[in-house]
């Protein structure tokens, strides 16, 4: 028998379980696909009902897994195979190379600096870019940097190596190569966690199609201050402007040289140039005019259940959606004063503890207006604004609403591991793709020897998923102790 | 049946009251007070309390344009369709009746032929093409005739596009038959609640076609190739007879490459007809045959294949302003891709448009597909 | 102490969070005027790896023997730059932590130049208390592998036989004549279906064979003294008294249903609780064919305005068991928001609809009236008021607090909130855990849980109390009260003050504090005339310099 | 004096009164920049000396914010703290000064708002009675 405990994925609940059965005296291997630990509650901004910082109240849990004596933490890997049963599992784990060895690596970020390439930035929902070498997010644990071989010019067979003459601790090693070992445990936890479901599948809502229809995650970001703008709340078509605008800029300037240089070598006419000079000098002002009239962010719309109790989508719902769009519309307001948040919803799902009081709280004070009624469709306003079709239920009246930003409540969706996961240790899922549980032993698998936590368990807020993740912890004990 | 087991079949209670199908609905849009979601509770709760009399006599239910906008999007998977089609027989017998546009013409027309009286449907056939007194494949021609008779003015000829039917149903080989007998396919009658009307036009064709011998059946028209295809069924026991698309046919020649195409310099669009599209699940082979044209330039409207909005009418009942409403916002949309031509695949969806464009200024043309095809063919 | 003090300041960003509002950079200029102060650095997160890299490398290289940080809350941060001070190898109390974030950045949004000059004065309070600060030492003590839980309803039960399944000893209390709690009273629980007399009677078998556990039932508890590891605990079975001793204490002492006192006409025979259908449910006679529910009776009020969660659940189940007994009951749920959240609950909310009960939607504005034989209601289909056929009436109760909250939260001395729910250490991060080290709870002592929810979060409870019991030792730092014997004048003044009876006299006469039972108040210190109790965690000569940093002339 | 802003200073208790502060940070419920916060173990920590070194280094106002009475974490503590304040009070009277300068509040972890309200009240009843008289005169 042995008192060794796998913990697969490093979210909340993972985390948790992680530092319950930790501080017990159990050796705990925490198994995380990604670079760092943290999971999605690591990219939300603030947390209801208390608008904690989210990272704030993180922070510490993640580092005190890396600090832990009794933890070891295994980024950047995943689990490939396991074999055996309740007492005796050997799991065999592939950890892939960051090309950066992280004992020497101080995260100083140089080398991300001089990196040549940028590619979008995943933990910012693709809003911003990160470059070819980089760390997961700020307050990422271990704190080192990555090498994303599918970005970085050296693995395309191109010169550079940038990085690595830059690295005064001599961290970067391209040759690096992954690693694929056995572990040896008595138990194992799977907190592999939830996707966010993707609403470009419901086409009357035009994501991806029409500009500033986001959904909560990546509103989530745009409202951090470590995210994309800075925690400056700005609707993506104005940034994409801005972006233009920059551009724009810029080859105005180059032509400006160049006709300079014509000029001196006068017989080469520079009329081209001149023209096209011309051209972007009218265009500028257009640019700007339009971004102008972006830059500031009035009226947003939550648009609650995208792709949840949809019979044609998920048939359950998200648990915490009506709590998340309450908590960003608080957040916004908190941004800008002037701000009106409407809120259009199903039931307003607010259950838990102090959860009823923060809406009334947003309506009495941060003035967020609730409508009764689903969104049928969003289109595109006479003012180019996204507009949301809606059946007011109260009043019964069916509306066109024009806003600056549209935020989807996105479903809560089974990560897409967990059926490789499932069949490989060969627990059940339920008809949803959760993993499925004993309603009255509920963090037990349907194998002996195997729990889980948190939402891949199914859709639960934070203290749930804590809660449950102590719950998994309390199962492996007694599992590891009763062998 | 009744409304409570209407309600069971249909699922109707598992309905949200979210109100995503009065937000999609066109005609919400645009009547205010009108909303498939109250019906539904209306309806629930009057049965649950047997109230079903007092709703029945309201014309809310009338009002529907059955163009399964609102089923696409229903989260809760509310058969509604089916819902009020049944609504609608029961207040039929309750004798609340559908109020017709054109002050009923068609319908009575439709009541005439169910008396044996012969018809001339043919003549126009002999002259347009060759077809068979016996053979494999049936051509149902349906209303088309009468309609040319009545919008002939609007600038509108789906006889014409029924004889461009034939023709090239002849370059392909096929000889169908066509019969004098033929009755309309009663879509209109299983929509405004008569379906006693209906059961008897549908016998009458099934037996008619099998009588002379015919294994497929071909239509030009949406209406009554979902018909044929879905709701003779529900009454006719073993049919035995395939409904076959006519635009399925061409888009199998074209895959064959049987036959040339003569350019055509045009930017059209396409308008999906509700029975054509959401309820027959045909998107493809239309936008196909448009795209075999050289030199056609296709754009797609906002609002296309499941997401279309309906023309506005349904079985010829309440053309008011509301219909024109909806029409105007849809040929707008068209106009707003820029493309000269509006096509439809629905003798009906063309009349409206074409109606609706007759009061407007717009650069747009209408043109039924089988017409464009004819033309694209040298036909 | 005569070495020379050298100060290091960090000032946190933590993003917007205190940057969009104070000016960081004037603040480390201002730090860096304050005496001892040799190094003053901002950090984006200073609680970031980077930013306590930062801390250690700034000791190190200023030769730093007193840290300060201005960010967030010491409350949950402390910890953190604690162990960065150890780290870069300077005792952790040499740190001190100024709240410029909960308490002036989130605060004063609308009053910048006020929120700057208290931040300026909060630094300077911390540094200059900083100056002041003393080492502690670490004291131990043993942990007795015991644990006590509070009530044996489903929670309760789940705890012990967790706690004894992970090796040890436990106490199980209830104040009723028979465990169970309010699961006693039900018939089925969803969404397993099982009875609720199947699943505790499980649990009680469970615990009456497990030698580890013993339960005391009609049992009260008494007293509560001592610490983490080291509770003494009276309480009375009976007329009997017992005493004992115990590592770990989880509170489980569940809910009530509310009775609805003059609300609905509530009568208990033909309008009557939830709690009371199950009971008819479990004799399986409901004798009502067409039957009203009403959601939401005294809750989401302005009197009560909170969701009691599971009662929208317990009506849904119950709709469909009675559909079990009377096939062609009508059953109308009256709501204002159906709370099916998850997975489950939402698919028994359309098996509900599937088997025709039905769902009217009602606002706090217009509630349902409840008249003899019907419901009215206003029906927005309808678009008018309707009645309802009703020859059972069925309000939806929350679960409130029981009565002797207040008094457990007093013998515990843990907080209870404004609907009288424990309060648990952190809504977040520690739902089961109280602020005193030691204590946990779990269920419908903290807030409304279904069953699932209350046996996961027993477990949880479970497994944060086995934290305690598996280690022989409880550690315990220094920040507690010393006699210096030569100035006491054996006055007895803190023997009487002491909250705890920590304090007693020696042998030679002399006041003496046992530091592991000390809980480190202070409130002796004050006492004191003769200033012979040294208190090193927060010593006067702190609390003064921070007083006489108040105000900058 | 409607331009003069008060000192005031807060001794807070860790468990009650500082949590509360932070509750009303976390729900950013606004109040006056004026208040300086002490924080201690429990209000049982703070002397009457305290209370007058305060207000002599400058305060021109102080409070004790201790846990709701019946549940200091303490069990006592804040009671003591109240007999405290209430003989700081009265020696403040003997030398002229107003009592009022000094109060004592109780209040929940869970009271974040309250704890808001109190330095709102605290501050506008300061500012009624202007500077403190020891403004300045301290000798430190």
């Amino acid at each position: 028998m042995n008192k060794e405990v796998l913990v697969i994925g490093g979210g909340i609940a993972g985390i948790q379980a992680c530092l319950d059965l930790a501080d017990q005296g159990m050796t705990v291997y925490l198994v995380e696909r990604l670079p760092s630990i943290g999971g999605k509650m690591a990219q939300l901004d603030k947390t209801f009902p208390t608008n904690d910082c989210s990272i704030c109240i993180m922070g510490p849990k993640l580092f005190e897994v890396e600090r832990h004596p009794n933890t070891q933490l295994l980024t950047y890997t995943e689990v490939e195979e396991v074999s055996g049963e309740a007492g005796n599992f050997t799991v065999k784990v592939r950890k892939k190379p960051r090309y950066v060895e992280e004992d020497k690596c101080t995260a100083c970020g140089l080398c991300a600096d001089k990196c040549p390439v940028a590619v979008p930035d995943q933990f910012n929902m693709g809003m911003s870019t990160r470059k070819a070498i980089y760390k997961y997010f700020p307050q990422g644990i271990p704190s080192v940097y990555t090498i994303d071989d599918s970005a970085c010019r050296i693995f395309k067979g191109k010169k550079c190596n940038i990085c690595a003459k830059i690295c005064e601790a001599k961290a970067v090693n391209y040759e690096q190569k992954e690693t694929v070992f056995e572990l040896n445990v008595g138990a194992i936890i799977v907190a592999t966690g939830f996707e966010v479901f993707d609403p470009s599948d419901i086409k009357p809502y035009g994501y991806r199609t029409i500009p500033d229809v986001i959904t909560a995650m990546e509103f989530e970001r745009l409202l951090n201050a470590s995210g994309p703008t800075g925690g400056h709340l700005e609707r993506p078509s104005s940034l994409k402007i801005k972006a233009e605008i920059r551009q724009l800029e810029k080859q105005i300037k180059k032509a400006k040289t160049r006709l300079k240089s014509l000029e001196k070598k006068s017989e080469e006419s520079g009329d081209e140039t001149r023209k096209a000079l011309e051209e972007m000098n009218e265009r500028l002002p257009v640019l700007q005019a339009k971004g102008a009239s972006l830059e500031e962010l009035r009226d947003i719309a939550f648009v609650q259940c995208v792709g949840s109790r949809d019979l044609r989508y998920n048939a359950h719902c998200c648990s915490y959606g009506c709590m998340h769009s309450v908590k960003e519309a608080v957040v916004a307001t908190e941004h800008g004063s002037e701000l009106q948040s409407t809120i259009f919803l199903t039931d307003m799902r607010a259950y838990g503890k102090g959860f009823h009081q923060y809406c009334l709280r947003g309506a009495s004070e941060y003035g967020i207006q609730f409508v009764r009624g689903r969104v049928a469709e969003i289109g595109v306003g006479d003012d180019g604004r996204p507009a949301v079709w809606c059946e007011d239920m109260d009043t019964r009246k069916v509306e066109e609403r024009p806003f600056d930003l549209v935020v989807l409540a996105t479903a809560c969706v089974p990560s897409k591991g967990i059926e490789n996961l499932s069949s490989m240790i060969g627990f059940d899922l339920d008809e949803n793709g959760f993993v499925k549980t004993d309603p009255n032993k509920p963090a037990n698998t349907s194998v002996k020897g195997i729990f889980v936590c948190g939402c891949a368990e199914g859709p639960m807020d934070i203290p749930s998923s804590v809660s449950m993740a102590s719950a998994a912890a309390s199962m492996a004990v007694q599992t590891v102790k009763a062998l | 049946m009744s409304i409570q087991d209407l309600i069971e079949k249909t699922k109707v209670s598992f309905c949200q009251d979210c109100g995503v199908c009065t937000g999609s609905c066109p005609v919400s849009r645009v009547l205010p007070g009108f909303s498939p979601q109250q019906m539904v509770a209306k309806y629930v709760l009057s049965s649950d309390l047997g109230m079903e009399d007092e709703v029945l006599g309201e014309q809310d239910v009338w009002s529907c344009l059955t163009c399964a906008l609102c089923l696409q999007r229903c989260p809760s998977k509310v058969e509604y369709l089916e819902f009020v089609r049944g609504v609608r027989e029961e207040a039929f017998r309750a004798g609340n009746k559908i109020t017709h546009a054109h002050d009923g013409i068609l319908q009575t027309i439709t009541q005439m032929q169910t008396s044996g009286l012969p018809q001339n449907r043919t003549a126009w056939a002999r002259e347009a093409g060759t077809i068979k007194e016996e053979g494999e494949y049936y051509l149902f021609v349906g209303c088309v005739p009468y309609f040319d008779v009545l919008f002939k003015d609007m600038g509108v000829s789906p006889l014409g596009s029924a004889s461009d039917m034939l023709k090239i149903l002849n370059k392909f080989g096929i000889e169908p038959v066509v019969s004098d007998e033929e009755r309309c396919c009663g879509h209109d009658m299983l929509w405004s609640g008569n379906v006693d009307l209906f059961k008897e036009l549908a016998l009458h064709n099934v037996e008619l076609i099998k009588r002379l011998g015919c294994k497929k059946v071909i239509f030009g028209c949406p209406e009554g190739y979902l018909t044929f295809k879905e709701y003779y069924p529900l009454y006719c026991t073993d049919m035995g007879l395939d409904a076959v698309h006519f635009y399925d046919l061409v888009y199998d020649q074209i895959q064959e490459g049987t036959f040339q195409l003569s350019p055509l310099e045009q930017k059209v669009t396409y308008h999906d007809p509700c029975r054509l599209g959401r309820m027959a699940g045909m998107y493809d082979s239309p936008r196909e045959i448009i795209a075999s044209i050289p030199g056609i330039k296709f754009v797609e409207m906002e609002r296309n294949r499941e997401e279309a909005v309906c023309c506005g009418i349904s079985c010829w009942a309440n053309c008011s302003s509301y219909s024109k409403q909806i029409q105007m916002d849809r040929i707008k949309e068209a106009e707003a891709t820029g493309a000269d031509t509006l096509i439809t695949a629905c003798p009906k969806c063309n009349i409206h448009f074409s109606c609706a464009l007759s009061s407007a200024e717009m650069g747009l043309e209408v043109k039924d597909l089988t017409q464009l095809m004819a033309s694209a063919m040298g036909i | 102490m005569e070495t020379e003090l050298r100060t290091g300041v960090f000032i946190c960003h933590c993003g917007i969070n205190i940057s969009g509002v104070l000016d960081i950079e004037d603040l480390c200029e201002y730090a860096r005027t304050l005496p001892g102060v040799v190094t003053v650095q901002a950090n984006l997160f200073t609680c970031a790896e980077t930013g306590t890299s930062e801390i250690k490398a700034a000791v190190k290289e200023h030769d730093l023997n007193r840290v300060v940080v201005a960010a967030c809350t010491p409350r949950t941060h402390e910890p953190i730059f604690r162990a960065s001070c150890q780290e870069a190898g300077i005792n952790p109390y040499f740190f001190e932590m100024v709240n410029i974030r909960e308490h002036c950045s989130w605060v004063h949004r609308h009053d910048k130049e006020g929120a700057q000059a208290k931040a300026r004065d909060l630094i300077r309070m911390g540094v200059a208390k900083a100056l002041f600060l003393e080492p502690l030492e670490t004291f131990r003590s043993k942990v007795e592998p015991k644990a006590l839980v509070i009530g044996a309803g489903i929670a309760g039960m789940t705890s012990a036989l967790a706690i004894a399944n992970q090796g040890f000893e436990v106490i199980l209390l209830e104040k009723e004549v028979e465990m169970g709690g309010l699961l006693r009273h039900l018939h089925k629980v969803a969404p397993s279906d099982m009875t609720a007399a199947e699943l505790i009677g499980e649990k009680i078998a469970a615990i009456e064979k497990d030698k580890r556990i013993q339960c005391f039932t009609s049992a009260a508890l008494e007293e509560v003294t001592g610490y983490v590891g080291n509770y003494a605990v009276r309480f009375s079975c009976g007329d009997e008294s017992y005493s004992d001793k115990v590592g770990v204490i989880i509170v489980a002492t569940g809910g009530a249903s509310l009775k609805p006192v003059d609300l609905y006409n509530y009568d208990g025979e033909h309008v009557i609780t939830q709690s009371e259908l199950e009971i008819k449910l479990k004799d399986g006679n409901i004798g009502a064919k067409s039957i009203v529910m009403v959601q939401c009776v005294g809750a989401r009020i302005p009197e009560r305005n909170y969701c009691s969660r599971i009662c929208c659940m317990v009506g849904i189940k119950n709709s469909l068991h009675i559909k079990e007994i009377v096939k062609d009951a009508k059953i109308f749920v009256l709501f204002r928001d159906i709370q099916a959240y998850g997975v489950e609950n939402e698919a028994l909310f359309f098996k509900a609809k599937e088997a025709g009960v039905r769902f009217i939607r009602y606002s706090l504005e217009s509630p349902p009236v409840v008249e003899d034989g019907k419901v009215k209601i206003y029906h927005a289909g309808m678009g008018k008021e309707i009645s309802l056929p009703a020859d059972l009436v069925v309000l939806s109760t929350p679960i409130v607090a029981h009565d002797d909250a207040e008094s457990i939260s007093r013998i515990l001395k843990v907080p209870i909130d404004e609907h009288k729910f424990f309060l648990e250490a952190h809504a977040k991060l520690s739902p089961l855990d109280f602020a005193t080290s030691g204590i946990y709870l779990c269920g419908n002592a903290h807030y409304p849980a279904t069953v699932r929810e209350a046996t996961y979060q027993a477990l949880g409870a479970a497994s944060r109390a086995s934290i305690v019991l598996s280690h022989d030792t409880v550690e315990r730092v220094g920040t507690v009260a010393a006699v210096k014997e030569e100035l006491c004048s054996s006055c007895f003044a803190c023997v009487k003050v002491c909250p705890y009876q920590v304090p007693h006299m020696n042998e030679r006469g002399k006041a003496e504090i046992e530091p592991m039972q000390c809980q480190g108040c202070g409130i002796c210190v004050a006492e004191c005339p003769a200033e012979a109790i040294k208190f090193a965690y927060v010593s006067d000569e702190q609390i003064t310099a921070a007083c006489e940093a108040l105000y900058a002339a | 004096m409607n331009n003069f802003e008060p000192l005031i200073a807060v001794f807070s208790c860790h468990y009650c009164s500082y949590a509360a502060a932070d509750l009303a940070g976390s729900s950013r419920i606004q109040y006056p920049p004026n208040t300086r916060i002490i924080k201690v173990p429990c209000t049982g920590r703070i002397s009457v000396n305290h209370i007058l070194r305060a207000l002599e280094c400058g305060a021109d106002g102080v409070y004790v914010a201790g846990c709701l009475e019946g549940t200091c974490h303490f069990v006592s503590g804040n009671f003591k703290a109240k007999q405290r304040v209430q003989s700081a009070k009265s020696l403040l009277g003997e030398i002229n000064i107003e009592p009022e300068r000094v109060q004592m509040y109780f209040m929940s972890a869970a009271e974040g708002s309250k704890f808001a309200n109190v330095a709102k009240e605290m501050t506008e009843t300061i500012k009624e009675l202007g500077p403190s008289p020891l403004k300045g005169t301290n000798t430190q």
